[in-house]
C-alpha cells in the first residue's frame, strides 16, 4: 500500500484529499453518508466575526457540466463555530482546516485571533475573494497589495501553517502566489469560483439573486489545471489543487500539474463520499502504477522544453 | 438519511406529461414520513450535474413512489428510465409534514404536480384518525391526479373540471360554511398559490404547514443554497431542504 | 416577422449572428452544409502579415462541456486571403469582417493597411491575444496601454467599423472595453477563449503540445455572459458576444446582458449550420414573444437594484 | 459531403469490445470511396460535445457500416443505439485511397481497429481488378476481424493466432520471400506501426498510403485541429480530416 501522506509547511496530511471550504458545512453535517476520518483533512465553511444571514434567494443555478452560486459567505460566525462545531471536530482524525472570509484585514485577524485560543485547528485557509468595504468593496483578491498585506498581518498572529486561497479571477494568478510566498504563507489553495451569470431568458431576469455568482464543478477543471500548473512554475511552497475535481483521475492530474493536496468541491453534493473514494482510488492508482510515495506524483508532468512564445497563441 | 442503489420497477405516463415512478427502497421507505423528499442523481454524466430532489408521493411496503413531469434534461432521462435501473438515491430528506395534534380535519391543498406529497401524508393523517378534505388546482383536467386521495374537490385554470379558477379561491369560497371543526392545512404547490393560501390561512386563523421549493445543490444542508427568509427569529433565513421543506405558514416570507 | 437588424458603427447587419473567428475557416470551406448567405456575416480565421504554421499536434482535446484548442492562429497570410478567399466571399450576401492576428503592433497596421485596398470587407476585429514578441511574449490583450495602442494606431489607418476582440484573461475586462473605447474603436467582441489545460494521467504529459490551451464551448457560457454584462455596464459602444453560443436560447441571453450581436464558434464545429438555425429561431422567438425589433432585446434584463456589494461575496 | 439523421439498422458486438453498427445512408453511401470517415454525433448532450469520426468498413447498397471499440463516452453511447435510432452523421469526409493505378498487387496492413477501412477498400480493389493480400495485426485472437477480406495472414502480441509479433514483422518476414510483382501497400493502424510500416516500404521500395487519425473537432476542414507535418513541401502541415486521411508515406513525418 503506497505512502499517501504529504506535508504542508509543519501540517501532515495523511492523505493529500481535502473538502473544499463551504462544500462539506462544517465538517460534521452529513454524517451518515460520509466517513471524514478516512480524508486528509475538512475545510470549513469560511468563518466570518459576526454570523452572516448570506444572499437572498435564488442562489443556486445549473450551468453546462458546472453550477453558479451566490451564497453570499453565510456562515454562524466564528464564536458559534467555536462553541457548536469545533466540539465535534476535535473527535474526528483528520485535519481541521479553518477558513476564514472577512471584509476587512482587521477582521480577518479578529478571526484568526479567536481560532487560535482554541484547541483543534490544524491550519488555516484564507478565502482572499471578499470585498474590501475600505475600498468600495474592491475584492482583496484582485490586489496584490492587498493580498500581502492579509497573509503579513495574519503570518504574525500564527505559527499554524497558514494557506491562502487565491481567486482565479485575475491576470497572473502567479503574481499573487509569488507575492503571498514572500510574506511567509506555507501554501496557496486554487482555485476559487470563476464569476460567472446565468439568464432566465423567459423572464429576462438573472437566475442567481445576485446577477453574478461563483462558478464551480466539471466545466472549470481545465481552468484549474492551467492555474495551479502556472503557480507551480512560480513558486516552491505546496499548493492544493481545486476545482472541478470529480474523481481519481481529476485528483492525479492536479497532483502532475504540481499540487501537493487537493481539494473535494461541488462533488460532495453529488456524493458526499465523494473525497473518500477519491482516497481509495488514489491508493490504488499509486498501488497499480508502482508509485511508492503520492508524492512522487507533485509536477511529475513531463513537459517537452522548448515549447515557444509564438506557439503559446492560442 | 440513506444513499444506496434503488431498484426502478416501473416508470409511467399516467396522464400527458406526468410520469409515476416506483422504486424498490425498503431501507428509504421504512423511514419516510410525508412531506420528505428524495434527491435522485438522474445519470452518471455531468450534464445533469445535481441530483434532482422528488417528493415522496406514495409508499406501499417497500415501494417508493415520486411523480413528476418532464421539464428538462433530468426529468427527461428518469421519465426513460428502464425497468430495473438502479437509480443513485439518497432520502429520506427534510422534515415532514405535522400529522398529529389536536385537529379535527386535515385540509390538503395542492397547485399543479403539488400533490406530489399529498396520498402519502393521506394515509399518515388516517392512521391518526383525522378527517381530510382535499383540493387540488391545475391547469386544466387532464393534470387533476385524483388516486389516493380523499373528498377531493378540484379547481381548473380553464374550468375543464370542478371550480374555475384558482384552488385557493375553492377554498375560500368553501371555509365559511364549512361544519365549524378545528382545521390544519397542508399544502404544496407554486409560490404565488401558497402565498395567497398564507393570506386566507391568516384571515380564517387555520393553522397551516407549507412545503417549500427553491433550487438546491446538495439537499443536506451542506451548501446553503436553499434560503427561505424567516418572518422574525434571530436568523434571517432557514435552509429549505434541511429545516423544512415545511414549514408553518406563520414562519416564512414568501 | 420581426425586424432582425443591428448596426455597429456605420456597419448594417442583416441580423445578429456572426461566426466566430477560427471556427468557420474563411467563409467559403463547408457551401455544402451551411448557407452562409443567411447569417449576419463572417469573421474571418485571424489573418497575421505571413502564413502562419501553426502548433505541432495535438492541437484539440475535448473537456467537460468544452474543448481546448491550440491552433497557434494558423493562416493562410494576408495575401493568400486577397488572392485565394475574398474573391469568393464578396460573392457572398453578408458581411465579411477581417480578423486580423499579429506579434507587433507594426504587424497589426500592415496587415490593415493591405486589407484596406480591397474591396468587400466589411469591418474589422482586432484579436488582441497575441503574444508581442517585443515585449519578451507579454500578450497584448492582458495590459491595457498595449491595447491601447493598437486601438489608436489601427483607428487612424480606416474609416470601416473596428472591433477589438478581448481577452477574458484579465481581472477586469471593462477597464479594456473602456480604453479601446477611448481610442475610437466602435465595439468590443468578446469572449476569446479561456487559458485552460488537459493533462493525461496514464502517460504524465499535457494533452496539448503546448501545454496549455483556448477554452470554449458550453462549459464557458457563464463566464461569457458575466463578461459581456460588466462590459454593458461599463461603456456605451456595441458589444459582439461570444462563448459558449449552442442555440437560439443562448443568443437572446446574451443580447439581454447587453450585446448587439453575437459570433457562434464551437457551435459550428458540431453543426455546421449552427449559426442559420439560430437567425431562424431568433426570428420565430422574436414573433413568438412580441418583440418586433430585436433591439429590444439589446440589453433588457430586468435587473433589481440594490444588489449590494456584500451579496457580490460568493 | 452530407449531413442529415440516418437510421441506425443495427449494432452488434461481433468480438470482445468491437462493435459493428450498419447506417441506412443512401445518399452518403453512394458517394463514398474506400478510407473515407464520417463525423458522428452520438448525442444532442453537450457531454459528448464534439462528433466522433469513423472510418466506412463495408458497404452494401445503401446500407454503411463502422466498426469500432468502446473507449470513452461517445463510443459508449454509440453502442448501445436502438435500431431505428436516427443518428446525425456527416460524410463522406477526407480523400480516399487510391485503388487505381499501375500496380499488381494490393498489400493491405491493418493493426487492431486499423482493419476499419479494409473491407470498402477491398471491394473497390477487386473492382479494379488488383491482387489483394491482408497482413492482421491485434493484440490477440480475439481482436481479430477477418470478414469480407482476402488472403488474410495474422500476427497478434501474444501469439494466439498466427505470427506472435507486430504485423510489421510479419510482413517484412514476408515480403523478401514474396513472388516479383509491382506492389502497393495500404495501411491504418496506430501512429508507431505505421512509422514502422513506412521504414519497411522505403528500405523495399514499395508505394504506401497510410489512413491517418488525429483528435478532431470539426472534420470538415474549418478549425485546423488536425495537422500532420509534411516531409518537404511550402508548407509544415496538412490537415489530416481534409487533405487526409489518407496520405503517401513519403510525404509525412509521424
Ligand atoms: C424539495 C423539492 C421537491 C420536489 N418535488 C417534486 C415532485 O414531487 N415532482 C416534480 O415534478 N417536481 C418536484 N420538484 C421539482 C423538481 O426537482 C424539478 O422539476 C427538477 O429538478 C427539474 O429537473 P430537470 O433537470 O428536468 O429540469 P432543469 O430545468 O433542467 O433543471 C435545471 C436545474 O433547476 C432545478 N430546478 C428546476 N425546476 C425546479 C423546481 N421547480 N424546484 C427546484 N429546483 C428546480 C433543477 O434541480 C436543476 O438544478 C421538487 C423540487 C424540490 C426542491
Ligand atoms: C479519421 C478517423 C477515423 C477513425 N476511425 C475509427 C474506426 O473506424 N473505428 C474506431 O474504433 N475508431 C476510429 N477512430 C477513433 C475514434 O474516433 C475514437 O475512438 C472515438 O472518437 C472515441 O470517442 P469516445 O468518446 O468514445 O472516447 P473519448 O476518449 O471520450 O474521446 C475523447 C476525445 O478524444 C477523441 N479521440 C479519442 N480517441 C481518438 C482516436 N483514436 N483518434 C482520434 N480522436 C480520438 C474523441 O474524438 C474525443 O474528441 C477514428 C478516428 C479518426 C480521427
Ligand atoms: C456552494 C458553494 C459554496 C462555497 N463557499 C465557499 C466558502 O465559503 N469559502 C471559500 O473559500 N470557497 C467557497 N467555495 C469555493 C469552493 O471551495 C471551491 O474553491 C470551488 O467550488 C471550486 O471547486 P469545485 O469545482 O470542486 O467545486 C464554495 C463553492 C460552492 C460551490
Ligand atoms: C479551434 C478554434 C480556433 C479559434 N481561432 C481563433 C482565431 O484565429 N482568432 C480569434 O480571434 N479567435 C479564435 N477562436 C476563438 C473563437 O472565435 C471564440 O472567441 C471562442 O471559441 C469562444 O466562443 P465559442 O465558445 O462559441 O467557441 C478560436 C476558437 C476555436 C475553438
Ligand atoms: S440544498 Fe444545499 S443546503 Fe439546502
Ligand atoms: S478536424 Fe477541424 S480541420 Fe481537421
Amino acid at each position: 500500500m503506497a505512502d499517501l501522506r504529504v506535508r504542508i509547511g509543519s501540517l501532515e496530511l495523511k492523505n493529500p484529499v481535502l473538502v473544499a471550504s463551504g462544500t462539506f458545512g462544517y465538517g460534521n453535517d452529513c454524517p451518515d453518508l460520509s466517513d471524514v476520518n478516512a480524508i486528509g483533512g475538512i475545510v470549513t465553511k469560511s468563518l466570518s466575526m459576526k454570523p452572516r444571514d448570506g444572499n437572498p434567494p435564488d442562489r443556486i443555478v445549473e450551468t453546462a457540466a458546472g453550477m453558479l452560486n451566490s451564497i453570499g459567505l453565510a456562515n454562524i460566525g466564528v464564536d458559534d463555530f467555536i462553541a457548536g462545531k469545533l466540539p465535534v471536530l476535535r473527535g474526528y482524525d483528520t485535519a481541521i482546516i479553518a477558513n476564514i472570509a472577512a471584509s476587512s484585514v482587521e477582521e480577518y485577524c479578529s478571526v484568526l485571533e479567536r481560532l487560535e485560543q482554541e484547541a483543534g485547528i490544524s491550519a488555516y485557509e484564507i478565502n482572499v475573494s471578499c470585498p474590501n468595504v475600505k475600498e468600495g468593496g474592491l475584492n482583496f483578491g484582485t490586489n496584490p497589495a492587498m493580498t500581502a498585506e492579509i497573509t503579513r498581518r495574519l503570518r504574525k498572529l500564527t505559527a499554524k501553517p497558514l494557506l491562502i486561497k487565491l481567486t482565479p479571477n485575475v491576470t497572473h494568478v502567479s503574481e499573487f502566489a509569488r507575492v503571498v510566498a514572500g510574506e511567509g504563507a506555507d501554501g496557496v489553495s486554487l482555485i476559487n469560483t470563476l464569476v460567472g451569470m446565468a439568464i432566465d431568458h423567459r423572464k429576462r431576469t438573472p437566475k442567481l439573486s445576485t446577477v453574478t455568482g461563483g462558478l464551480s464543478g466539471p466545466a472549470i477543471k481545465p481552468i484549474a489545471l492551467a492555474k495551479v500548473y502556472e503557480v507551480a512554475q512560480a513558486v516552491k511552497i505546496p499548493i492544493v489543487g481545486i476545482g472541478g475535481i470529480m474523481n481519481t483521475e481529476d485528483a492525479v492530474e492536479f497532483l502532475l500539474a504540481g499540487a501537493t493536496a487537493v481539494q473535494v468541491g461541488t462533488a460532495n453534493f453529488i456524493d458526499p463520499s465523494a473525497s473518500m473514494k477519491i482516497v481509495e482510488g488514489l491508493g490504488r492508482y499509486c498501488d497499480e502504477s508502482g508509485v511508492k510515495q503520492v508524492t512522487e506524483l507533485v509536477g511529475a508532468l513531463k513537459v517537452k522544453t522548448g515549447v515557444s512564445v509564438l506557439q503559446s497563441w492560442i | 438519511m440513506n444513499q444506496g442503489f434503488f431498484r426502478c420497477e416501473s416508470v409511467r405516463e399516467i396522464a400527458p406529461n406526468i410520469y409515476i415512478l416506483t422504486l424498490h427502497a425498503p431501507e428509504i421507505a421504512e423511514r419516510t414520513n410525508p412531506g420528505q423528499f428524495l434527491n435522485i442523481r438522474t445519470g452518471d454524466n455531468f450534464i445533469p450535474l445535481l441530483r434532482r430532489p422528488f417528493s415522496v408521493y406514495h409508499r406501499d411496503g417497500a415501494r417508493l413512489q415520486i411523480i413528476f413531469s418532464v421539464v428538462g434534461a433530468g426529468t427527461k432521462i428518469l421519465a426513460s428510465s428502464s425497468v430495473g435501473h438502479p437509480l443513485d438515491v439518497i432520502g429520506p430528506l427534510g422534515n415532514p409534514f405535522g400529522v398529529s395534534g389536536d385537529f379535527e380535519e386535515a385540509i390538503l391543498v395542492a397547485g399543479g404536480l403539488g400533490v406530489a406529497p399529498m396520498p402519502i401524508l393521506t394515509a399518515e393523517l388516517k392512521k391518526e384518525g383525522k378527517a381530510i378534505r382535499t383540493f387540488l388546482g391545475a391547469r386544466n383536467e387532464t393534470q387533476i391526479v385524483r388516486r389516493h386521495l380523499e373528498q377531493v374537490s378540484v379547481a381548473t385554470d380553464d374550468g375543464s373540471d370542478g371550480h374555475r379558477g384558482t384552488v385557493v379561491d375553492l377554498l375560500r369560497n368553501w371555509l365559511p360554511g364549512a361544519p365549524k371543526r378545528s382545521r390544519k392545512i397542508f399544502a404544496c404547490g407554486p409560490t404565488p398559490m401558497l402565498r395567497a393560501l398564507s393570506l386566507l390561512a391568516g384571515e380564517f386563523s387555520v393553522a397551516c404547514e407549507l412545503s417549500l421549493e427553491s433550487p438546491m445543490a446538495c439537499g443536506i444542508g451542506i451548501c446553503q443554497g436553499c434560503p427561505v427568509e424567516l418572518r422574525d427569529g434571530a436568523k434571517k433565513y432557514a435552509l429549505i431542504c434541511r429545516d423544512g421543506t415545511v414549514f408553518n405558514s406563520n414562519d416564512v416570507v414568501l
